[in-house]
C-alpha cells in the first residue's frame, strides 16, 4: 500500500474525530473524539517512519502516546470534577462564563 | 548674536515639567504653593521665550538656538531641538497662553494640585513640540500634549447640554453625547485617531528616506518619491488637520472645548490647535513640497469650507462656549487657507493668524470662563446686560470680538488682510470669497453675542455680578494687550515668520 | 559538570520540583504556604541565575539549544513566574495555603516546560515542552476546584488546549513526514516546497494560535481568565503566551529558513483579525478580567504584525512587546486582584474612585493601562512603535494603519477604567487594603513598565541582538 | 523738503495727539473714572489738533504743492521690501478734511460736556475716550496714503461709530442700532477689501501716490480694474450709506446727539466721499463705475428725501437729509467732478452739524425726538436763528454755502449730460426745502404742544457752539458769494434760478402745510398714495435686510448648525456606537458551549487552509 | 490485489466503522468499547507498518490504560449522577460539514504530495534502535515525560480526590 492510503486513512480518523469533539454533548464523548484524533497522528508518524525508514518517528509516536495518555488522564480528572461540582456532563450546559 | 551658553530652548520646553513633577512632590495639599510653582516655572519659560524672540537672529534666520543629543544612535533618534522664524512665533505664543492659563485657573479649588500638574506636563509637550526638530521626538511630545487632556476634561470639566435627537438620536444616546466624559473621550480618540496617521507618515519617511535619521533637517534634504509624497502628505493632513479642526473631522473640538476648564480650552484652542496647522506646515509642506502643491486644492477648498461653515455654526450656538469653539474651527479654516495658498502673504497670514488667533481664543475661553464662574451659566440667551457689572470683562471680550473678526488694529486684521491676499495670488483666487464672506460671518455672531450678553438691559435671571479680579486681570490684560500690539506693529511677528516662510515657498515652488 | 552547562536552569527548576515535591510530603497542617515561599524564592534565585547564563552550544544532538533567543525568553519567563508566585502568596482563598505543594508543583512543571520549549530545536522536544507547559495549565485554571465557574474554564481551556495540541501534533507530523526529519536545523535546510511540509506547518500554527490566543483560537481566554484565580491569570496571560512566541519563531522563522517570509501574509491576517476582534470585543466588557483577556488578545494581534514583518527587527521588537507585555499585562492583572480582594468584586465599577482612595495603586493601574494602549513614556509605546516600526520596514503600511487605528479604539475601553479611577466618585472611602506581597509585585511591574519607558534600549538591543541569527 | 518734513510733522501731530488722549483715557483708570479731567484731557487733545491742522493748512497753502505728498514706513514687511507701508499723505485734501475733522470733533466734544452732564462720570469718561479715538481713527483715515491705511482706519471709525451709537448700551433699541450699522457697513467693507486686495495683486501696491503714477503714466492694468473699483465703491456705498446700505444710518440716531453730529452727519459718513474723491485717479479709469455711482448717488438722495418727508423724529429726518446730501456728493463724484462733492461735504459737515447740534438742544428742551409734540421754541431759546441759518444752507438758499456746492454740483452733472440724475437731484433739491422747513415749522413756529417745565435752560456751550457754527455757516456763505468768483464754475444762466425756485417752492409748500395749515397733510398723502405709503415703511429695505438676516442667515446658520451636531458629528458617534455595537455582536460568538470554542478552532484551521492554497503557493 | 492491501482494506474499513461507532453511538459504553476496537485497528495499521514495538505499546497503554481510566471515569460520574449515561449529539450536520471540510482541507494537500518511493526495508531491529534512542540522544526527552507524566497524575489526582 502507498504511503497516500494511510495518510488518507488518518485525515478521515482525524477528521471523525473532530467530529465526535464538535457533536457530542457528554464531556466523556469529547474526549473520546479527541483519542481518536490523536490516534489518527500516531498512524500518520508511523506511516512517515515506516516509509522513510526514520527512528524519529517511532520515537515520536512514543512519546506523542504517552502524552496522550497524560492528557487523558487530566482530561477525566476535569470531567470529574465538574460532574462533582456542576453535576452535569452535558458540556453544552456549561456556560456559565460567556460574552 | 552670540551663542547662548545654556540650553535655552530645553529650559523653555521642560520647565513646565519640573514644576508638574514637583507639584506633585512637594505641594500635597498646598494650594497656593502649587499655584506659585506653576506660576514661577511657567514664568522662567515666559521669559525666556521673549527672551530668544528678542535675541533671534533676524538676518541670519534658519534654525537656531539649536541643540542636539542622541538618544538611540542605531535608529537615529536623537532629542534634537531648535526653532525657526515659524516656530519662535508659537513658541511666544504658547508662553503667553499658558502663563495666562496659570492666572485664568487661578480659582480652581477640587485637587488643583493635579490639575496643575496635567496642566503643566501638556504644556511641555506643546513646546516640544514647536521646538523638536527630531520627527520621532515630535511625535512623543505630541502625544504628551493630547494625552493629559482626558484628564483634565473628565476631572475638571463641565457637561453641555446637548440633546440627542435627529436621525441618528440613537447614537448620540449609546455614546452619551453631551457629557463631560464623552468629551473627553471623543477628543482624546480623536487626536489620537490622527496621530496614529502621523505616526504612519512619518515611518514612511523615514523607511523611504533611508538616512537612518529622523532629523528633520536630514529628511528636508532627501526628496521622496511623488507618490509617497502624496499618500505621506495626505496622512499627515488628516492627522493634522483632526487637530487643526478640518471639516469634517473638527466635531471633537466644539464638545472638547465646550466642556474643558479655562485654562485647558485657552491651551487647546489656543495653542493645540495651531499645532496641526504647524504640523501640515511644517511636516506636509516642508519635507514633501511636490504633493503641498498638488493637494493644496484640497486643503485649501475644505479650509474654505470650513471658514463659513464654522462661522456658520457658531452663531446657530446658544451655548457661549461652544460659539468660541466654533469659532476656531472658523479661524483655524483662515489658518488653513492661508497655507494652502503656497503665497508668500498667505503663508505669512496663516502664521500669525495662528498666533493671532490663538492669544484670541485664549482670552475668549478664559472670559467665558470668568463669566461662567460669575454667573454660572453659560446660555446666551439667558444672559444680558452684564456690561453694566463686568465693564472690565465686556470691554475685554469685545476686544477679543474684533479681533475675531478681523478689525484692525487688532491681530486679526493682519492675519486676515493678508490670508485675503495670499488667496487672490494664489492658483484658486475664489478662495477669496468664502474668506471675505467668513469675516462678515464672524462679525455678526460676535457682536451678537455681545449684544446678547453684556449689552440690553440687565438680565432678571442674575444678580451679583462682580467684575474679574485680581489674578485674572493679569491674564485679560495681558492677552488683550498682546492682540493689540501685535495688531499695531506686525513687523514684530512678521519680521521673523517671513525668514521662514520665504525658504520654505522657495521649496516649494522649485520645479 | 559542563555537559549540565547547558541545561543549568532546568537542572535548577528540576531540583526545585524535587525540593517542593518532598516538602510537600513532608508538610504537615493547614497552611502550607511555608512551600510556597519556598518555591517563590527558587525561582527568585533561579532568574537571578539565569541573568548570568551565558550562551552555549547545541546539545543532545542539536536538540536542544542554549541560544541567545532561549536565553532571552527563560529570563522572561522565570521574571514573570516569579512575579506571579509572589502576588500569589497572600492569596485569601484556603486552597492556596493547603495545597501549596501540588499548586506549585503545576506551576513549575509548566515553567520547566517554557523553558525547554525556548530551548527546543527538536519537533519531539517541542511538542513534548509544549505539552509539559499546556497540561499544568488546565489542572491550575480550576485550580479553585469548588468554584463552578473555575472547573468549567477548566475544561473549555482543556478541551480547546487538548483538540489544538491534537492538530499541532497531527501537523507536526506532516512535517516529519515532508522534511523525513524533526529536527529543525535540517528542516530549515530543506529547499523544495512540498505541499505537506505547508499543511504540516499551518495545522502546526493551530496549535501555536492557540497558546498565544489568537483570534479565533482564543475562544478559551476569556472564560478561563475570568474564572481561574487572578494571580494565576496574570501569569498565564503572559509566560505561556511568551513561550508560545518563541516556539513559533523556532518553528517558522528558525525552522523556515528561505522560506520565513512566506508566512508574513499568513501572519498579517491573523493579526488583522485578532486584534479587531480583541479590542471590538473588549469594547462592552463589564468585568475588569474578561476586559483585560479581550485587551490581551488584543495584544497578540498587535505582536503578530511584528511577526507579519517576518524579519529579524521584527521577532526582536516582538521580543521587546512581549517584555513590556508581560509588566503591563500582570500588573492591570495584579491590581485587579488587589481591589477584587478588598471590593469583592471584579467589575470595573470596581474600581470608582480609586484615584482619590488609594492615588499610588490608581497610578499604577493607570501606568499599565497606558502601556498597553500604547502610549509614550511607558513601555508599551515603545512596543507597538517597534513591532509597527518592523511592519512598516517591510511595507505592511496598511497594517501598521489598521493597527495604530485600533490602538485608539483599544484606548477608549483602557480610559474607561482611567475615568472610572480617576473621574468618578468613590463609592466608599477608605484606602483600599494591598498585601505587601501583592504590593511588591505591582510595584516591580510598575517599576519595569516605567523603566522600560524611560529607557527601552538596552532590552531593544538585546532583543535584536538575539533575533538576528534565527534569519 | 524741509517744509515737507514740517508739514508731515505737523500732520503725525494732528494724529497723535487724540490718539495720545485715547491711551491716557483708556489706560489710566482715575482719569477715565473722572469726568472732568476726561472731558479735558480729551477737549484739549482736540484743541491743539485742531490749531496743528490749522496751521498745516497754513503751511502748505503757501507753499503749494509738491511731486509726492506722502511720507511712509514698512508696516508689514516681506522679503522683497514691505508688504503694506503707513504713513501720512498731505496734500490739499486732507489738509481740508483735517481741519473739518478736528473742527467739528472739537465743537462736538465742547457741546457733549453740556450735553450729557447728567450722565454717570464714568460713563462720560468712556464717552471722551471713545471720541478721541473717533477723531483719531477719522484723522488717520484723512491722512491715509495707502488703500490699505485706509481701510484700517475706515473700520476703525465704524468701531467708533458703534461703539457711540450704543453709548448706552443698557437700550435695547441702541444695541440694536449699533450692531446694525456695523453688519450694513461691514457689508460694503466686504467690497472693500476684496477691491484693494485684487488690486495690490494686480499692482502689487497699495500706495495711492503710486497708483496716481501708474495711471497716469498708463502702466495700471486698465482691464482688471473696473470690478476692483466696482468693488472699492462698495465700501463707500456702506459707510456713506448710500443705496441700498442706507439702512443702518437712521437706526444710528440712538446714539447721543452729538455723536450723531459728528459721527453720522459731518465726519464719518463722509468718509465715503473722501475716499471715491481720494482715489478719483482710478475710479476716472471705469467710467462704467462712475455712471452706476451717479445713478446710486441720485437715486439715493431722492430716496432719503422722500423718506425723510413723512418722517416725525427730528433726528431721523436730519439722518435721511445726511443720506440725501451724501447721494448729492456720490453724484457729483459719478459725474466726473469730485471737488464739487468734496466741497459740498465740507459745507455740509459745518451746518449738518449744526443741524444736529440745535436738534439736541431741541430735544433736550422738549424731552422728545418726535416733532409733533414741540412747538414754540421760537421765543424760548436763542438757538432758532442757527438753526434755521443751517436749515436755509441746506435748502440750498443764496447766500449760504448750501447754495453753492449743491449749485456746483447740479452743473457738472449737467456738464456730463446726466439727465437723468439731474433731474432726480432736482426733486431732491424740492424736497429737502420742504422736509426741513417742515420740520423748522413744526418745532419753532407751531403752537407749544402738551406740557412745558418751566423756562427751559440750555446750558452756555451748548448754545455757543450753535452760534459758532451758525456763524461759520453764514461766514462760509458770504465768502462763496461775494469774496471767490464762483461763477467760473460754469452751467447753464438758469440753473441758480431754478434751484432757488426749487428750494422756495419747497419753503412755501412747507409752510402751506404746517404753518398756515392751508393744505392738509393727509391730502398730499392720499395724493401721494403708493409713493407715501412706500415712504413710510421706508421702501420695505429695513424689512429686507431684517428678513435677510432673520430668514436667511440665521435659518441658514440653524440649519448648518443642526447639520453639524446631528449629521456629521452623527456619523461619527454612529461610527461609534457601530463599534461599540460590533463589539457587542462579536461577543456574540463567545457563546459560553465549550464545543462552540472547538469551532472556532476548526474554522481557524480552515481560514489557514484556505490561506495557504492562496498565499503558500 | 495484494495480501497486504487487502488486510489494510480490512483494517482500514473496522478503524473506519469503529471509530464513526465511537462519535455515533448514542451510549457511552459502547462509544468506549468501539473507541477500544479502534484502537486495537490502529494497533493494526502498526503492524502492517511493520512496528510491532508500537502494536504492543498501544493495546498496553491505549487499549488497555485509557479504556480503563475511561470506564472507571464513567462508572465514578454514573453512580455519581446515578443514571445511566445516554448521550446525544449536537449540531451533526454542522459538525459533519466542518469535519468534512477539515478532511477535505486535508486531503486537498494529500493529492499534491509527490507520489512517494516504495518503502524501504527497515536497517535494523525496530525495537533496539528504539531501546537504544531512549537512553541515548532522547533520554532527556524522556526524563521530561516522566515528568508530565508524574505532574498529569498529580493534577488528576488532585481534581479526582474529594476533600471534606
Amino acid at each position: 500500500m502507498p504511503l497516500g492510503a494511510y495518510l488518507t486513512l488518518a485525515a478521515l480518523v482525524f477528521a471523525i474525530g473532530l467530529f465526535g469533539v464538535l457533536t457530542r454533548r457528554n464531556a466523556v464523548g469529547i474526549l473520546l473524539g479527541i483519542e481518536l484524533m490523536l490516534n489518527a497522528v500516531n498512524i500518520n508518524l508511523v506511516a512517515f517512519a515506516r516509509f522513510h525508514a526514520d527512528l524519529a518517528g517511532i520515537l515520536f509516536t512514543l512519546f506523542t502516546i504517552s502524552i496522550t495518555v497524560a492528557e487523558v488522564a487530566v482530561g477525566l480528572a476535569i470531567v470529574i470534577v465538574i460532574f462533582r461540582v456542576r453535576r452535569t456532563v452535558e458540556a453544552d450546559h456549561l456556560d456559565l462564563l460567556r460574552g | 548674536m552670540g551663542v547662548i551658553p545654556f540650553p535655552v530652548l530645553s529650559i523653555i520646553t521642560w520647565a513646565p515639567f519640573v514644576g508638574a513633577v514637583l507639584i506633585m512632590f512637594l505641594a500635597r495639599h498646598r494650594p497656593l504653593a502649587v499655584r506659585l510653582i506653576a506660576l514661577v516655572t511657567t514664568a522662567i519659560s515666559v521669559v525666556l521665550s521673549v527672551f530668544i524672540f528678542v535675541v533671534y537672529n533676524r538676518e541670519a534666520a534658519g534654525f537656531q538656538f539649536h541643540e542636539k543629543y542622541p538618544l538611540v544612535p542605531p535608529l537615529g533618534i536623537a532629542y534634537e531641538v531648535a526653532v525657526d522664524g515659524m516656530s519662535l512665533l508659537m513658541v511666544l505664543l504658547t508662553s503667553i497662553i499658558i502663563f495666562a492659563g496659570v492666572f485664568a485657573s487661578w480659582t480652581v479649588t477640587t485637587r488643583s494640585q493635579e490639575f496643575y500638574a496635567l496642566l503643566l506636563a501638556l504644556v511641555t509637550g506643546v513646546y516640544g513640540v514647536f521646538v523638536s526638530l527630531d520627527l520621532f521626538v515630535f511625535f512623543l511630545f505630541y502625544e504628551l500634549a493630547v494625552l493629559p487632556m482626558y484628564l483634565l476634561i473628565g476631572i475638571w470639566g463641565s457637561s453641555g447640554q446637548v440633546r440627542p435627537r435627529g436621525i441618528f438620536g440613537w447614537a448620540f444616546r449609546e455614546t452619551g453625547v453631551g457629557s463631560k466624559e464623552y468629551a473627553a473621550m471623543k477628543l482624546t480618540l480623536y487626536l489620537l485617531f490622527g496621530s496614529a496617521f502621523i505616526l504612519v507618515g512619518i515611518f514612511a519617511l523615514y523607511v523611504s528616506a533611508g538616512t537612518g535619521s529622523f532629523s528633520f533637517l536630514e529628511l528636508e534634504a532627501s526628496s521622496f518619491p511623488p507618490r509617497l509624497q502624496f499618500w505621506v502628505f495626505l496622512a499627515f493632513y488628516v492627522g493634522f488637520g483632526i487637530l487643526a479642526g478640518i471639516w469634517p473631522l473638527h466635531t471633537w473640538s466644539p464638545d472638547g472645548h465646550a466642556s474643558a476648564p479655562t485654562a485647558v480650552s485657552m491651551l487647546h484652542a489656543g495653542v493645540l490647535m495651531k499645532l496641526g496647522a504647524y504640523g501640515v506646515v511644517r511636516l506636509g509642506m516642508g519635507l514633501l513640497p511636490d504633493a503641498a502643491v498638488e493637494l493644496a486644492w484640497l486643503v485649501g477648498g475644505v479650509a474654505c469650507i470650513n471658514v463659513v461653515y464654522g462661522a456658520l455654526s457658531a452663531m446657530a450656538q446658544t451655548d457661549l462656549k461652544y460659539v468660541i469653539a466654533y469659532s476656531s474651527v472658523s479661524h483655524m479654516g483662515l489658518v488653513m487657507l492661508g497655507a494652502a495658498t503656497l503665497t508668500e502673504a498667505g503663508l505669512n497670514g496663516a502664521v500669525f493668524q495662528m498666533f493671532a488667533h490663538g492669544v484670541m481664543t485664549g482670552l475668549f475661553f478664559a472670559l467665558v470662563g470668568l463669566v461662567y464662574e460669575k454667573s454660572h451659566s453659560r446660555e446666551i440667551f439667558k444672559m444680558g446686560g452684564f456690561g453694566r457689572s463686568m465693564p472690565g470683562i465686556a470691554t475685554a471680550f469685545t476686544v477679543g470680538g474684533l479681533s475675531s473678526l478681523g478689525l484692525p488694529a487688532t491681530a486679526g486684521f493682519v492675519a486676515e488682510i493678508l490670508t485675503f491676499m495670499g488667496a487672490w495670488q494664489s492658483t484658486h483666487p475664489w478662495w477669496l470669497v468664502p474668506a471675505i464672506a467668513g469675516t462678515f460671518l464672524t462679525a455678526v455672531y460676535v457682536l451678537r453675542v455681545t449684544k446678547q450678553i453684556f449689552w440690553g438691559p440687565p438680565s432678571p435671571h442674575f444678580d451679583h455680578l462682580v467684575d474679574a479680579r485680581g489674578p485674572e486681570w493679569v491674564a485679560l490684560v495681558l492677552l488683550t494687550a498682546v492682540i493689540v500690539l501685535f495688531g499695531m506693529v506686525p513687523a514684530l511677528a512678521i519680521g521673523p515668520v517671513d525668514t521662514a516662510t520665504v525658504p520654505l515657498l522657495i521649496r516649494l515652488m522649485k520645479p | 559538570m559542563s555537559a549540565l552547562a547547558p541545561f543549568a536552569l532546568e537542572v535548577g527548576l528540576g531540583l526545585l520540583l524535587l525540593i517542593v515535591f518532598g516538602a510537600g510530603l513532608v508538610a504537615r497542617g493547614e497552611d502550607r504556604r511555608g512551600i510556597a515561599w519556598l518555591a517563590t524564592g527558587g525561582v527568585l534565585v533561579l532568574a537571578v541565575v539565569a541573568m548570568f547564563v551565558a550562551p552555549a552550544g547545541p546539545a543532545l544532538g542539536g536538540m536542544f539549544v542554549q541560544d541567545g533567543l532561549a536565553i532571552f525568553a527563560k529570563r522572561l519567563f522565570l521574571a514573570a513566574t516569579f512575579i506571579g508566585l509572589l502576588a500569589g502568596l497572600s492569596g485569601p482563598d484556603r486552597v492556596f495555603a493547603r495545597r501549596a505543594a501540588e499548586y506549585h508543583l503545576l506551576v513549575l512543571a509548566s515553567l520547566l516546560g517554557m523553558l525547554v520549549l525556548a530551548s527546543a530545536r527538536d519537533l519531539i522536544l517541542l511538542f513534548l515542552a509544549f505539552e509539559l507547559m499546556s497540561i499544568p495549565l488546565y489542572v491550575l485554571a480550576g485550580f479553585l476546584k469548588r468554584d463552578p465557574g473555575a472547573v468549567e474554564a477548566s475544561l473549555k481551556f482543556f478541551l480547546v488546549g487538548s483538540v489544538s495540541s491534537a492538530v499541532m501534533a497531527y501537523g507536526l507530523s506532516f512535517v516529519y513526514g515532508a522534511t523525513r526529519t524533526t529536527d529543525l536545523a535540517k528542516i530549515a535546510a530543506v529547499s523544495e516546497g512540498n505541499p505537506l511540509l505547508t499543511l504540516g506547518l499551518v495545522m502546526a500554527l493551530v496549535g501555536f494560535a492557540f497558546k498565544i490566543a489568537a483570534f479565533p483560537f482564543h475562544m478559551w481566554v476569556p472564560d478561563t481568565y475570568e474564572a481561574a484565580s487572578t494571580p494565576f491569570v496574570a501569569w498565564l496571560s503572559v509566560a505561556p503566551k511568551a513561550a508560545g512566541f518563541v516556539a513559533l519563531f523556532r518553528v517558522y522563522f528558525e525552522g523556515g529558513g528561505e522560506r520565513a517570509a512566506a508566512w508574513a501574509p499568513v501572519a498579517a491576517l491573523l493579526a488583522t483579525v485578532t486584534m479587531l476582534a480583541g479590542n471590538l470585543m473588549a469594547l462592552p466588557q463589564q468585568n475588569t478580567k474578561r476586559l483585560l483577556a479581550y485587551s490581551g488578545i488584543a495584544q497578540i494581534g498587535y505582536m503578530l504584525v511584528g511577526v507579519a514583518a517576518a524579519s529579524a527587527s521584527g521577532t526582536a521588537m516582538v521580543l521587546f512587546y512581549l517584555v513590556a507585555y508581560v509588566f503591563g499585562n500582570m500588573g492591570a492583572f495584579l491590581v485587579v486582584e488587589a481591589l477584587a480582594r478588598a471590593e469583592g468584586s471584579e467589575a470595573t465599577a470596581a474600581f470608582r474612585g480609586l484615584a482619590q482612595r488609594s492615588p499610588l495603586l490608581a497610578l499604577a493601574m493607570l501606568l499599565f493601562l497606558l502601556s498597553l494602549g500604547g502610549i509614550p513614556f511607558v513601555a508599551g509605546f515603545w512596543a507597538k512603535l517597534y513591532v509597527f516600526w518592523a511592519a512598516a520596514e517591510r511595507g505592511l503600511y496598511w497594517l501598521v494603519l489598521l493597527g495604530a487605528i485600533l490602538t485608539v479604539v483599544a484606548l477608549f475601553y483602557y480610559l474607561l477604567i482611567a475615568k472610572r479611577m480617576y473621574i468618578e466618585e468613590p463609592e466608599r472611602p477608605g484606602r483600599v487594603p494591598v498585601a505587601p506581597t501583592l504590593a511588591w509585585s505591582v510595584a516591580l511591574c510598575a517599576l519595569g513598565v516605567v523603566l522600560l519607558g524611560l529607557y527601552p534600549k538596552a532590552v531593544v538591543m538585546a532583543a535584536l541582538r538575539v533575533a538576528a541569527p534565527l534569519f | 523738503m524741509t517744509a515737507r518734513v514740517g508739514a508731515d510733522d505737523l500732520a503725525l501731530l494732528v494724529l497723535g495727539l487724540p490718539f495720545a488722549s485715547f491711551l491716557l483715557l483708556a489706560l489710566v483708570r482715575p482719569l477715565r473714572r473722572s469726568a472732568p479731567a476726561a472731558a479735558v484731557v480729551s477737549i484739549v487733545a482736540m484743541a491743539l489738533a485742531f490749531v496743528a491742522a490749522f496751521l498745516t493748512l497754513q503751511g502748505s497753502v503757501r507753499r503749494g504743492a509738491a511731486v509726492s505728498p506722502s511720507t511712509t514706513w514698512s508696516w508689514i514687511p516681506a522679503d522683497g521690501g514691505p508688504m503694506a507701508t503707513v504713513g501720512v499723505m498731505v496734500d490739499e485734501l486732507s489738509m481740508w478734511m483735517l481741519l473739518l475733522v478736528t473742527l467739528v470733533s472739537l465743537l462736538v466734544q465742547v457741546y457733549s460736556w453740556a450735553y450729557l452732564a447728567d450722565e454717570p462720570r464714568s460713563s462720560l469718561g468712556r464717552y471722551y475716550a471713545y471720541h478721541s479715538l473717533f477723531a483719531f481713527s477719522m484723522l488717520g483715515l484723512v491722512l491715509s496714503p495707502t488703500f490699505l491705511q485706509m481701510f484700517i482706519f475706515w473700520e476703525l471709525v465704524g468701531l467708533c461709530s458703534y461703539l457711540l451709537i450704543g453709548f448706552w448700551y443698557d437700550r435695547p433699541a441702541a444695541a440694536r442700532a449699533a450692531v446694525k450699522a456695523f453688519w450694513i457697513t461691514k457689508l460694503g467693507d466686504l467690497g472693500f477689501v476684496a477691491g484693494i486686495v485684487m488690486l495690490w495683486s494686480v499692482t502689487g501696491t497699495f500706495d495711492f501716490w503710486t497708483l496716481f503714477t501708474m495711471g497716469s503714466m498708463g502702466t495700471l492694468p486698465v482691464e482688471a480694474l473696473p470690478p476692483i473699483m466696482f468693488l472699492i465703491y462698495l465700501g463707500a456705498v456702506g459707510k456713506s450709506a448710500q443705496f441700498p446700505l442706507h439702512v443702518w444710518l437712521p437706526d444710528a440716531m440712538e446714539g447721543p446727539t452729538p455723536v450723531s453730529a459728528l459721527i453720522h452727519a459731518a465726519t464719518m459718513v463722509t468718509a465715503g466721499v473722501f475716499l471715491v474723491t481720494r482715489a478719483f485717479p482710478l475710479f476716472r479709469l471705469t467710467p462704467d463705475v462712475l455712471t452706476l455711482m451717479a445713478w446710486v448717488g441720485a437715486c439715493t438722495a431722492l430716496l432719503a428725501a422722500s423718506m425723510a418727508c413723512v418722517e416725525a423724529d427730528i433726528k431721523r429726518v436730519l439722518a435721511y437729509s445726511t443720506i440725501s446730501q451724501l447721494g448729492y456728493m456720490m453724484t457729483a463724484a459719478g459725474a466726473g467732478s469730485p471737488e464739487a462733492g468734496f466741497l459740498h461735504l465740507l459745507a455740509h459737515g459745518v451746518f449738518k452739524a449744526l443741524l444736529f447740534l440745535g436738534a439736541g438742544i431741541v430735544i433736550h428742551v422738549f424731552h422728545t425726538n418726535d416733532v409733533f409734540r414741540m412747538g414754540g421754541l421760537r421765543r424760548q431759546a436763542g438757538v432758532w436763528l442757527p438753526f434755521l441759518i443751517a436749515t436755509l444752507a441746506l435748502a440750498g438758499v443764496w447766500p449760504l454755502p448750501g447754495f453753492f456746492t449743491k449749485e456746483a454740483i447740479l452743473a457738472d452733472v449737467l456738464e456730463v449730460r446726466r439727465w437723468g440724475p439731474f433731474v432726480l437731484l432736482a426733486v431732491t433739491a424740492f424736497l429737502t426745502a420742504f422736509y426741513m422747513f417742515r420740520v423748522v415749522f413744526l418745532a419753532f413756529f407751531a403752537r407749544p404742544h402738551g406740557r412745558r417745565h418751566g423756562e427751559p435752560h440750555v446750558p452756555l456751550a451748548m448754545s455757543a457752539v450753535c452760534w459758532l457754527l451758525g456763524a461759520l455757516t453764514l461766514a462760509l456763505g458770504l465768502q462763496q458769494a461775494f469774496l471767490s468768483g464762483h461763477h467760473e464754475a460754469g452751467g447753464p444762466r438758469w440753473l441758480p434760478w431754478l434751484s432757488l425756485t426749487l428750494a422756495g417752492a419747497g419753503i412755501a409748500l412747507a409752510w402751506a402745510m404746517y404753518h398756515r395749515g392751508a393744505i392738509a397733510p393727509a391730502r398730499v398723502a392720499a395724493l401721494l398714495g403708493p409713493i407715501d405709503w412706500m415712504a413710510r415703511r421706508r421702501y420695505g429695505l429695513d424689512a429686507l435686510f431684517a428678513g435677510l438676516y432673520r430668514g436667511l442667515l440665521l435659518a441658514l446658520a440653524r440649519l448648518i448648525g443642526w447639520i453639524d451636531r446631528y449629521l456629521v458629528d452623527g456619523v461619527l458617534n454612529v461610527l461609534s456606537a457601530w463599534t461599540l455595537r460590533a463589539g457587542d455582536r462579536l461577543r456574540g460568538l463567545q457563546t459560553g458551549q465549550p464545543q462552540d470554542y472547538v469551532y472556532g478552532v476548526a474554522f481557524g484551521a480552515l481560514l489557514l487552509f484556505v490561506l495557504a492554497h492562496w498565499r503558500l503557493r | 490485489m495484494t495480501a497486504e492491501m487487502l488486510a489494510f482494506a480490512g483494517v482500514a474499513v473496522v478503524l473506519l466503522a469503529s471509530s464513526l461507532g465511537v462519535v455515533l453511538t448514542p451510549n457511552l459504553f459502547h462509544a468506549i468499547l468501539y473507541l477500544a476496537v479502534a484502537l486495537v485497528a490502529t494497533g493494526v495499521v502498526f503492524l502492517l507498518l511493520d512496528a510491532p514495538f508500537l502494536f504492543g505499546v498501544q493495546l498496553l497503554l491505549y487499549a488497555g490504560g485509557v479504556v480503563t481510566i475511561v470506564v472507571f471515569a464513567i462508572m465514578l460520574t454514573e453512580r455519581l449522577v446515578g443514571t445511566s449515561i445516554r448521550q446525544t449529539s449536537r449540531y451533526l450536520v454542522n459538525g459533519a460539514l466542518v469535519s468534512l471540510a477539515v478532511f477535505v482541507g486535508v486531503a486537498g494537500f494529500l493529492v499534491q504530495a509527490p507520489p512517494s518511493a516504495p518503502r524501504p526495508a527497515w536497517p535494523g531491529d525496530l525495537t533496539v534502535a528504539v531501546g537504544q534512542a531512549l537512553v541515548g540522544a532522547f533520554a532527556v526527552p524522556l526524563e521530561l515525560l516522566g515528568v508530565l507524566l508524574v505532574i498529569a497524575l498529580l493534577g488528576a489526582l488532585y481534581f479526582a480526590r474529594s476533600e471534606g
